[in-house]
Protein backbone atom coordinates (compact mmCIF):
# COMPACT_ATOMS: atom_id res chain seq x y z
CA UNK A 1 0.00 0.00 0.00
CA UNK A 2 1.13 3.48 -0.68
CA UNK A 3 -0.55 6.61 -0.61
CA UNK A 4 1.31 9.49 -3.10
CA UNK A 5 0.42 12.94 -3.33
CA UNK A 6 1.15 16.36 -4.43
CA UNK A 7 -1.24 19.14 -3.80
CA UNK A 8 -1.34 22.95 -2.88
CA UNK A 9 -3.59 22.04 0.49
CA UNK A 10 -2.43 21.63 3.89
CA UNK A 11 -2.48 17.99 5.42
CA UNK A 12 -3.70 16.69 8.53
CA UNK A 13 -0.95 14.88 10.88
CA UNK A 14 -3.67 12.71 12.67
CA UNK A 15 -5.47 11.78 9.39
CA UNK A 16 -2.53 10.58 8.19
CA UNK A 17 -1.15 8.63 10.97
CA UNK A 18 -4.65 7.15 11.83
CA UNK A 19 -4.33 5.88 7.78
CA UNK A 20 -0.73 4.68 8.18
CA UNK A 21 -1.96 2.90 11.60
CA UNK A 22 -4.92 1.08 9.85
CA UNK A 23 -2.63 -1.47 7.91
CA UNK A 24 -2.16 -4.55 9.78
CA UNK A 25 0.75 -5.96 12.09
CA UNK A 26 1.65 -2.14 12.26
CA UNK A 27 4.22 -2.02 15.84
CA UNK A 28 5.75 1.48 14.56
CA UNK A 29 4.79 4.57 12.93
CA UNK A 30 7.32 6.70 11.83
CA UNK A 31 5.86 10.72 10.76
CA UNK A 32 8.57 12.97 9.54
CA UNK A 33 6.78 16.69 8.88
CA UNK A 34 8.66 18.95 7.39
CA UNK A 35 8.16 22.75 8.16
CA UNK A 36 9.08 26.16 6.05
CA UNK A 37 11.78 28.04 8.26
CA UNK A 38 12.03 31.47 8.38
CA UNK A 39 16.08 30.81 8.34
CA UNK A 40 18.11 29.78 5.45
CA UNK A 41 21.07 26.90 6.42
CA UNK A 42 23.86 29.10 4.43
CA UNK A 43 22.53 32.40 4.95
CA UNK A 44 24.56 35.24 5.32
CA UNK A 45 24.78 36.42 8.94
CA UNK A 46 22.25 39.20 8.69
CA UNK A 47 20.75 38.65 6.00
CA UNK A 48 16.85 38.85 5.96
CA UNK A 49 14.89 36.47 7.19
CA UNK A 50 12.65 34.68 4.18
CA UNK A 51 9.02 35.49 4.56
CA UNK A 52 7.71 33.27 1.28
CA UNK A 53 8.53 30.51 -0.36
CA UNK A 54 7.07 28.89 -3.68
CA UNK A 55 7.50 25.17 -5.00
CA UNK A 56 7.46 24.46 -8.47
CA UNK A 57 7.59 21.02 -9.64
CA UNK A 58 7.01 18.90 -12.78
CA UNK A 59 3.54 17.43 -12.75
CA UNK A 60 3.53 14.11 -14.36
CA UNK A 61 7.45 13.43 -13.67
CA UNK A 62 7.06 14.19 -10.06
CA UNK A 63 4.75 11.80 -9.27
CA UNK A 64 6.37 8.73 -11.19
CA UNK A 65 9.54 9.93 -9.57
CA UNK A 66 7.86 9.53 -5.97
CA UNK A 67 6.24 6.37 -6.86
CA UNK A 68 9.79 5.34 -8.00
CA UNK A 69 11.35 5.87 -4.68
CA UNK A 70 8.21 4.35 -2.88
CA UNK A 71 8.91 1.20 -4.45
CA UNK A 72 12.53 1.36 -3.66
CA UNK A 73 11.83 1.88 -0.14
CA UNK A 74 9.36 -0.97 -0.28
CA UNK A 75 11.77 -3.15 -1.63
CA UNK A 76 14.20 -2.52 0.66
CA UNK A 77 12.50 -2.79 4.24
CA UNK A 78 9.76 -4.87 5.21
CA UNK A 79 7.06 -2.08 5.37
CA UNK A 80 3.37 -2.00 5.87
CA UNK A 81 2.37 0.92 4.27
CA UNK A 82 3.59 4.23 3.18
CA UNK A 83 2.68 7.92 3.00
CA UNK A 84 4.28 10.75 0.44
CA UNK A 85 2.66 14.44 0.67
CA UNK A 86 4.15 16.96 -0.78
CA UNK A 87 3.29 20.37 -1.20
CA UNK A 88 3.44 23.05 -4.25
CA UNK A 89 2.69 26.80 -4.78
CA UNK A 90 2.94 29.46 -2.36
CA UNK A 91 3.42 28.57 1.75
CA UNK A 92 4.30 30.88 4.50
CA UNK A 93 7.20 30.45 7.47
CA UNK A 94 5.98 27.33 9.89
CA UNK A 95 3.87 25.67 7.04
CA UNK A 96 3.78 22.39 6.69
CA UNK A 97 5.55 21.43 3.33
CA UNK A 98 6.03 17.39 3.12
CA UNK A 99 5.05 14.69 5.21
CA UNK A 100 6.75 11.42 5.18
CA UNK A 101 5.39 8.52 6.85
CA UNK A 102 5.79 4.49 7.03
CA UNK A 103 3.90 1.85 8.92
CA UNK A 104 5.77 -1.39 9.98
CA UNK A 105 6.23 -4.21 12.35
CA UNK A 106 9.61 -2.91 13.86
CA UNK A 107 10.77 0.59 14.43
CA UNK A 108 13.98 -0.06 12.52
CA UNK A 109 12.47 -0.80 9.53
CA UNK A 110 10.04 2.37 10.14
CA UNK A 111 12.94 4.80 10.46
CA UNK A 112 15.30 3.55 7.59
CA UNK A 113 12.73 3.89 4.80
CA UNK A 114 11.76 7.35 6.19
CA UNK A 115 14.94 8.50 6.22
CA UNK A 116 15.41 6.58 2.58
CA UNK A 117 12.15 8.22 1.15
CA UNK A 118 13.03 11.75 2.43
CA UNK A 119 17.38 11.42 1.19
CA UNK A 120 16.11 10.63 -1.96
CA UNK A 121 13.06 12.38 -2.58
CA UNK A 122 14.73 15.66 -1.60
CA UNK A 123 17.89 15.06 -4.33
CA UNK A 124 15.61 12.78 -7.13
CA UNK A 125 11.85 14.09 -6.90
CA UNK A 126 11.77 17.41 -9.29
CA UNK A 127 10.89 19.78 -6.97
CA UNK A 128 12.36 23.30 -6.91
CA UNK A 129 11.88 25.93 -4.06
CA UNK A 130 12.49 29.67 -4.48
CA UNK A 131 12.10 31.58 -1.66
CA UNK A 132 12.01 36.06 -1.12
CA UNK A 133 13.40 37.74 1.60
CA UNK A 134 12.65 41.43 2.04
CA UNK A 135 11.11 41.53 -1.64
CA UNK A 136 14.07 39.59 -2.89
CA UNK A 137 13.00 36.17 -5.06
CA UNK A 138 15.67 33.96 -5.23
CA UNK A 139 15.80 30.07 -6.28
CA UNK A 140 17.57 27.95 -3.60
CA UNK A 141 20.35 25.53 -4.30
CA UNK A 142 20.97 22.12 -3.36
CA UNK A 143 22.07 21.55 0.02
CA UNK A 144 25.47 19.60 -0.57
CA UNK A 145 24.40 17.86 3.32
CA UNK A 146 21.50 16.67 1.34
CA UNK A 147 23.52 15.23 -1.48
CA UNK A 148 25.47 13.24 1.14
CA UNK A 149 22.54 11.97 3.21
CA UNK A 150 21.32 10.70 -0.22
CA UNK A 151 24.70 9.10 -1.03
CA UNK A 152 24.70 6.70 1.87
CA UNK A 153 22.03 4.62 0.35
CA UNK A 154 23.90 3.74 -2.87
CA UNK A 155 26.08 1.08 -1.66
CA UNK A 156 23.44 -1.64 -0.97
CA UNK A 157 22.25 -0.79 -4.17
CA UNK B 1 7.05 20.93 -32.99
CA UNK B 2 9.21 19.71 -29.89
CA UNK B 3 7.88 21.17 -26.41
CA UNK B 4 10.55 22.83 -24.08
CA UNK B 5 10.69 22.95 -20.41
CA UNK B 6 12.84 25.06 -18.20
CA UNK B 7 12.86 24.47 -14.41
CA UNK B 8 13.87 26.63 -11.71
CA UNK B 9 16.10 29.04 -12.18
CA UNK B 10 16.99 28.06 -15.95
CA UNK B 11 13.03 29.57 -16.38
CA UNK B 12 14.68 32.89 -15.48
CA UNK B 13 17.78 32.76 -17.68
CA UNK B 14 15.74 31.52 -20.84
CA UNK B 15 12.97 34.26 -20.34
CA UNK B 16 9.91 31.60 -19.99
CA UNK B 17 8.98 28.37 -18.35
CA UNK B 18 8.17 26.82 -21.63
CA UNK B 19 8.33 27.19 -25.51
CA UNK B 20 7.69 24.98 -28.64
CA UNK B 21 10.21 25.28 -31.19
CA UNK B 22 9.48 23.67 -34.98
CA UNK B 23 10.82 20.18 -35.28
CA UNK B 24 14.02 19.20 -37.74
CA UNK B 25 15.87 16.62 -38.75
CA UNK B 26 19.15 18.56 -37.80
CA UNK B 27 18.16 18.93 -33.80
CA UNK B 28 19.37 14.66 -33.63
CA UNK B 29 20.27 14.91 -29.97
CA UNK B 30 19.31 16.74 -27.11
CA UNK B 31 22.84 17.79 -26.86
CA UNK B 32 22.06 19.65 -30.06
CA UNK B 33 19.13 20.93 -28.92
CA UNK B 34 20.86 22.79 -25.72
CA UNK B 35 23.71 23.91 -28.09
CA UNK B 36 21.24 25.74 -30.44
CA UNK B 37 18.70 27.29 -27.51
CA UNK B 38 22.06 28.14 -26.26
CA UNK B 39 23.22 30.12 -29.18
CA UNK B 40 21.08 32.62 -28.90
CA UNK B 41 21.67 33.53 -25.03
CA UNK B 42 24.88 33.08 -23.45
CA UNK B 43 23.20 32.82 -19.90
CA UNK B 44 21.50 30.34 -21.00
CA UNK B 45 24.10 28.42 -22.91
CA UNK B 46 26.12 28.55 -19.92
CA UNK B 47 23.67 27.41 -17.46
CA UNK B 48 22.58 24.28 -19.63
CA UNK B 49 26.08 23.43 -19.43
CA UNK B 50 26.43 23.62 -15.97
CA UNK B 51 27.39 19.79 -14.91
CA UNK B 52 24.21 19.23 -12.65
CA UNK B 53 21.87 20.31 -14.94
CA UNK B 54 19.52 17.62 -15.78
CA UNK B 55 17.66 17.05 -18.85
CA UNK B 56 14.72 14.64 -19.44
CA UNK B 57 12.25 13.57 -22.43
CA UNK B 58 9.02 12.34 -22.30
CA UNK B 59 9.63 12.51 -18.52
CA UNK B 60 12.69 9.81 -18.75
CA UNK B 61 15.30 10.99 -17.54
CA UNK B 62 18.05 10.54 -20.29
CA UNK B 63 21.35 10.97 -22.03
CA UNK B 64 22.82 14.20 -23.93
CA UNK B 65 22.81 12.30 -26.54
CA UNK B 66 19.31 10.81 -26.24
CA UNK B 67 17.67 11.31 -29.68
CA UNK B 68 14.59 13.33 -31.01
CA UNK B 69 11.58 12.70 -32.36
CA UNK B 70 8.77 15.46 -33.58
CA UNK B 71 6.48 15.68 -30.55
CA UNK B 72 8.65 14.88 -28.14
CA UNK B 73 8.93 16.93 -24.56
CA UNK B 74 12.37 18.27 -23.33
CA UNK B 75 13.16 19.29 -20.03
CA UNK B 76 15.90 21.11 -18.50
CA UNK B 77 16.25 20.40 -14.88
CA UNK B 78 18.68 22.45 -12.42
CA UNK B 79 19.16 20.31 -8.92
CA UNK B 80 16.50 19.61 -7.00
CA UNK B 81 15.30 21.42 -4.05
CA UNK B 82 12.31 19.89 -2.68
CA UNK B 83 11.22 18.21 0.82
CA UNK C 1 12.28 22.16 26.38
CA UNK C 2 11.29 18.44 26.78
CA UNK C 3 8.16 16.95 27.99
CA UNK C 4 7.97 13.61 29.58
CA UNK C 5 4.95 11.58 30.89
CA UNK C 6 4.21 8.70 32.40
CA UNK C 7 0.57 7.53 31.89
CA UNK C 8 -2.00 5.28 31.67
CA UNK C 9 -4.80 7.03 29.45
CA UNK C 10 -4.13 7.37 25.27
CA UNK C 11 -2.15 10.29 24.01
CA UNK C 12 -3.03 12.46 21.24
CA UNK C 13 -0.62 12.57 18.24
CA UNK C 14 -2.07 15.69 16.38
CA UNK C 15 -1.70 17.89 19.93
CA UNK C 16 1.61 16.39 20.39
CA UNK C 17 2.61 17.38 16.87
CA UNK C 18 1.30 20.92 17.54
CA UNK C 19 3.18 21.42 20.53
CA UNK C 20 6.43 20.22 18.91
CA UNK C 21 6.01 22.70 15.77
CA UNK C 22 5.21 25.43 17.78
CA UNK C 23 9.29 25.29 19.27
CA UNK C 24 10.69 28.73 16.97
CA UNK C 25 12.99 27.82 13.96
CA UNK C 26 11.64 24.46 13.78
CA UNK C 27 12.33 22.87 9.78
CA UNK C 28 11.37 19.13 11.10
CA UNK C 29 9.28 17.15 13.10
CA UNK C 30 10.09 13.11 13.48
CA UNK C 31 6.97 11.51 15.62
CA UNK C 32 7.33 7.68 16.32
CA UNK C 33 4.38 5.74 17.92
CA UNK C 34 4.89 2.34 19.02
CA UNK C 35 1.89 0.18 19.04
CA UNK C 36 1.25 -3.17 20.70
CA UNK C 37 1.42 -5.81 17.89
CA UNK C 38 -0.36 -8.84 17.63
CA UNK C 39 2.55 -11.11 17.52
CA UNK C 40 6.07 -11.37 19.17
CA UNK C 41 9.19 -11.04 17.01
CA UNK C 42 10.18 -14.99 18.37
CA UNK C 43 6.59 -16.49 18.69
CA UNK C 44 6.96 -19.61 17.49
CA UNK C 45 5.04 -20.63 14.56
CA UNK C 46 1.09 -21.48 15.20
CA UNK C 47 1.44 -20.17 18.77
CA UNK C 48 -1.52 -18.52 20.03
CA UNK C 49 -1.82 -14.69 19.52
CA UNK C 50 -1.05 -11.89 22.05
CA UNK C 51 -4.66 -10.42 23.34
CA UNK C 52 -3.37 -8.32 26.38
CA UNK C 53 -0.28 -7.35 27.10
CA UNK C 54 0.75 -5.27 30.84
CA UNK C 55 3.16 -2.56 31.35
CA UNK C 56 4.92 -2.92 34.92
CA UNK C 57 7.53 0.14 35.82
CA UNK C 58 9.33 1.65 38.48
CA UNK C 59 7.65 4.75 39.36
CA UNK C 60 10.60 7.77 39.64
CA UNK C 61 13.50 5.91 38.88
CA UNK C 62 12.05 5.53 35.17
CA UNK C 63 11.32 9.36 34.66
CA UNK C 64 14.38 10.30 36.55
CA UNK C 65 16.12 7.66 33.71
CA UNK C 66 13.89 8.72 31.10
CA UNK C 67 14.73 12.49 31.69
CA UNK C 68 18.53 11.77 31.58
CA UNK C 69 17.97 10.12 28.08
CA UNK C 70 16.14 12.82 26.65
CA UNK C 71 19.30 15.44 28.30
CA UNK C 72 21.82 13.28 26.20
CA UNK C 73 19.61 13.98 23.67
CA UNK C 74 19.86 17.52 23.56
CA UNK C 75 23.41 17.11 24.41
CA UNK C 76 23.95 15.56 21.19
CA UNK C 77 21.95 17.11 18.81
CA UNK C 78 20.87 20.21 18.17
CA UNK C 79 17.33 19.55 18.40
CA UNK C 80 14.50 22.25 19.64
CA UNK C 81 12.11 20.35 21.63
CA UNK C 82 11.46 16.73 22.60
CA UNK C 83 8.37 14.79 24.08
CA UNK C 84 8.19 11.60 25.36
CA UNK C 85 5.10 9.62 26.39
CA UNK C 86 4.87 6.19 27.55
CA UNK C 87 1.97 4.02 28.77
CA UNK C 88 1.56 1.55 31.10
CA UNK C 89 -1.10 -0.63 32.95
CA UNK C 90 -3.37 -2.64 30.25
CA UNK C 91 -3.05 -2.18 26.53
CA UNK C 92 -4.77 -4.21 24.35
CA UNK C 93 -3.54 -5.42 20.33
CA UNK C 94 -2.98 -2.22 17.94
CA UNK C 95 -3.12 0.51 20.96
CA UNK C 96 -0.17 3.29 21.23
CA UNK C 97 2.26 2.05 24.15
CA UNK C 98 5.20 5.11 23.33
CA UNK C 99 5.47 7.96 21.52
CA UNK C 100 8.67 10.16 21.06
CA UNK C 101 9.21 12.87 19.41
CA UNK C 102 11.70 15.49 18.37
CA UNK C 103 12.00 19.12 16.33
CA UNK C 104 14.67 20.22 14.95
CA UNK C 105 15.86 22.47 12.23
CA UNK C 106 16.84 19.99 9.92
CA UNK C 107 16.02 16.59 9.59
CA UNK C 108 19.20 14.90 10.07
CA UNK C 109 19.46 16.12 13.93
CA UNK C 110 15.56 15.23 14.39
CA UNK C 111 15.61 11.91 12.75
CA UNK C 112 19.06 10.91 14.90
CA UNK C 113 17.12 12.17 18.32
CA UNK C 114 14.54 10.13 17.48
CA UNK C 115 15.95 6.89 16.81
CA UNK C 116 18.68 7.33 19.71
CA UNK C 117 15.81 8.08 22.24
CA UNK C 118 13.71 4.99 20.90
CA UNK C 119 16.75 2.67 21.04
CA UNK C 120 17.88 4.05 24.92
CA UNK C 121 14.43 3.88 26.18
CA UNK C 122 14.30 0.60 25.10
CA UNK C 123 17.27 -0.69 26.87
CA UNK C 124 17.19 1.71 29.55
CA UNK C 125 14.56 2.68 30.88
CA UNK C 126 12.34 0.93 33.63
CA UNK C 127 9.72 -0.86 32.17
CA UNK C 128 8.20 -4.07 31.75
CA UNK C 129 5.89 -5.61 29.76
CA UNK C 130 3.87 -9.03 30.26
CA UNK C 131 1.76 -10.60 27.37
CA UNK C 132 -1.21 -13.08 27.71
CA UNK C 133 -2.12 -15.31 24.80
CA UNK C 134 -5.04 -17.81 24.75
CA UNK C 135 -5.62 -16.67 28.95
CA UNK C 136 -1.52 -17.46 29.72
CA UNK C 137 0.50 -14.54 31.21
CA UNK C 138 4.27 -14.30 30.35
CA UNK C 139 7.11 -11.93 30.77
CA UNK C 140 8.57 -10.55 27.56
CA UNK C 141 12.25 -10.73 26.90
CA UNK C 142 14.67 -8.07 25.66
CA UNK C 143 15.11 -8.60 22.71
CA UNK C 144 18.77 -8.76 21.02
CA UNK C 145 17.94 -6.54 18.33
CA UNK C 146 17.12 -3.80 20.47
CA UNK C 147 20.50 -4.23 22.45
CA UNK C 148 22.34 -4.31 19.41
CA UNK C 149 20.61 -1.27 18.46
CA UNK C 150 21.43 0.79 21.46
CA UNK C 151 25.06 -0.48 21.50
CA UNK C 152 25.40 1.72 18.27
CA UNK C 153 25.60 5.11 20.03
CA UNK C 154 27.85 3.99 22.36
CA UNK C 155 31.22 4.64 19.80
CA UNK C 156 31.49 8.55 20.55
CA UNK C 157 30.44 8.87 24.18
CA UNK D 1 14.53 -1.44 57.73
CA UNK D 2 15.19 -2.18 54.07
CA UNK D 3 12.33 -2.00 51.58
CA UNK D 4 12.95 -4.43 48.76
CA UNK D 5 11.65 -4.53 45.66
CA UNK D 6 10.95 -7.02 42.55
CA UNK D 7 10.24 -6.34 38.91
CA UNK D 8 9.36 -8.13 36.08
CA UNK D 9 9.62 -12.09 36.16
CA UNK D 10 11.47 -11.90 39.55
CA UNK D 11 8.03 -10.58 41.40
CA UNK D 12 6.74 -13.58 40.35
CA UNK D 13 9.85 -16.01 41.21
CA UNK D 14 10.02 -13.75 44.64
CA UNK D 15 6.25 -14.30 45.61
CA UNK D 16 5.57 -10.61 45.60
CA UNK D 17 6.66 -7.11 44.37
CA UNK D 18 8.04 -5.75 47.37
CA UNK D 19 8.48 -6.71 51.06
CA UNK D 20 10.18 -5.25 53.95
CA UNK D 21 12.92 -6.69 55.72
CA UNK D 22 14.14 -5.93 59.30
CA UNK D 23 17.70 -3.65 58.52
CA UNK D 24 20.85 -5.76 60.40
CA UNK D 25 24.28 -4.66 60.20
CA UNK D 26 25.18 -7.93 58.87
CA UNK D 27 23.52 -6.94 55.38
CA UNK D 28 26.75 -4.82 54.53
CA UNK D 29 25.93 -5.23 51.03
CA UNK D 30 23.47 -5.56 47.90
CA UNK D 31 25.07 -8.47 47.18
CA UNK D 32 24.79 -10.31 50.74
CA UNK D 33 21.11 -8.86 50.86
CA UNK D 34 21.23 -10.86 47.75
CA UNK D 35 22.56 -13.85 49.14
CA UNK D 36 20.03 -13.80 51.87
CA UNK D 37 16.97 -13.35 49.49
CA UNK D 38 18.24 -16.62 48.19
CA UNK D 39 19.10 -18.61 50.91
CA UNK D 40 15.19 -19.06 51.31
CA UNK D 41 14.40 -19.76 47.17
CA UNK D 42 16.40 -21.31 45.24
CA UNK D 43 14.87 -20.18 42.14
CA UNK D 44 15.19 -16.81 43.58
CA UNK D 45 18.27 -17.36 44.21
CA UNK D 46 19.16 -18.29 40.75
CA UNK D 47 17.23 -15.49 38.64
CA UNK D 48 19.17 -13.12 41.08
CA UNK D 49 22.11 -14.59 39.89
CA UNK D 50 21.85 -14.03 36.76
CA UNK D 51 24.36 -12.03 35.09
CA UNK D 52 21.56 -9.63 33.28
CA UNK D 53 19.47 -8.89 36.46
CA UNK D 54 20.66 -5.23 37.94
CA UNK D 55 20.12 -3.76 40.92
CA UNK D 56 19.11 -0.31 42.45
CA UNK D 57 19.61 1.18 45.60
CA UNK D 58 17.10 4.32 46.40
CA UNK D 59 16.61 4.57 42.83
CA UNK D 60 20.04 4.72 41.58
CA UNK D 61 21.65 1.47 39.95
CA UNK D 62 24.65 0.53 41.70
CA UNK D 63 27.38 -1.97 41.82
CA UNK D 64 27.02 -5.23 43.88
CA UNK D 65 28.95 -4.54 46.24
CA UNK D 66 27.34 -1.39 47.30
CA UNK D 67 26.90 -0.99 50.73
CA UNK D 68 23.26 -0.56 52.32
CA UNK D 69 21.96 1.78 55.34
CA UNK D 70 18.60 1.67 57.11
CA UNK D 71 15.96 2.88 55.40
CA UNK D 72 17.12 1.80 51.59
CA UNK D 73 14.82 1.05 49.25
CA UNK D 74 16.72 -1.94 46.69
CA UNK D 75 15.35 -3.05 43.81
CA UNK D 76 15.85 -6.09 41.60
CA UNK D 77 15.68 -5.11 37.58
CA UNK D 78 15.47 -7.82 34.87
CA UNK D 79 16.11 -6.65 31.55
CA UNK D 80 14.02 -4.00 30.92
CA UNK D 81 11.28 -4.58 27.90
CA UNK D 82 9.26 -0.86 27.27
CA UNK D 83 9.05 0.72 24.11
Amino acid sequence: MARIQIQTADFDIQAEHDRLRAAGGVGAVVLFTGLVRDFNRDQAAGAPPVDTLSLQHYPGMTERLLAEIVTEAKARWGIRDVTVIHRVGDLAPGDQIVLVGVSAAHRQEAFAAAEFLMDYLKTRATFWKRVGAAGRQQWVDMHDVDRAAASRWDGDE
Amino acid sequence: MLRILFFGRLGDIAGCESRDLPYDGAIATVAVLRDRLGAGNEALARALAEPQVMVAVNQQLVDWDCSLQQGDEIAFLPPVTGG
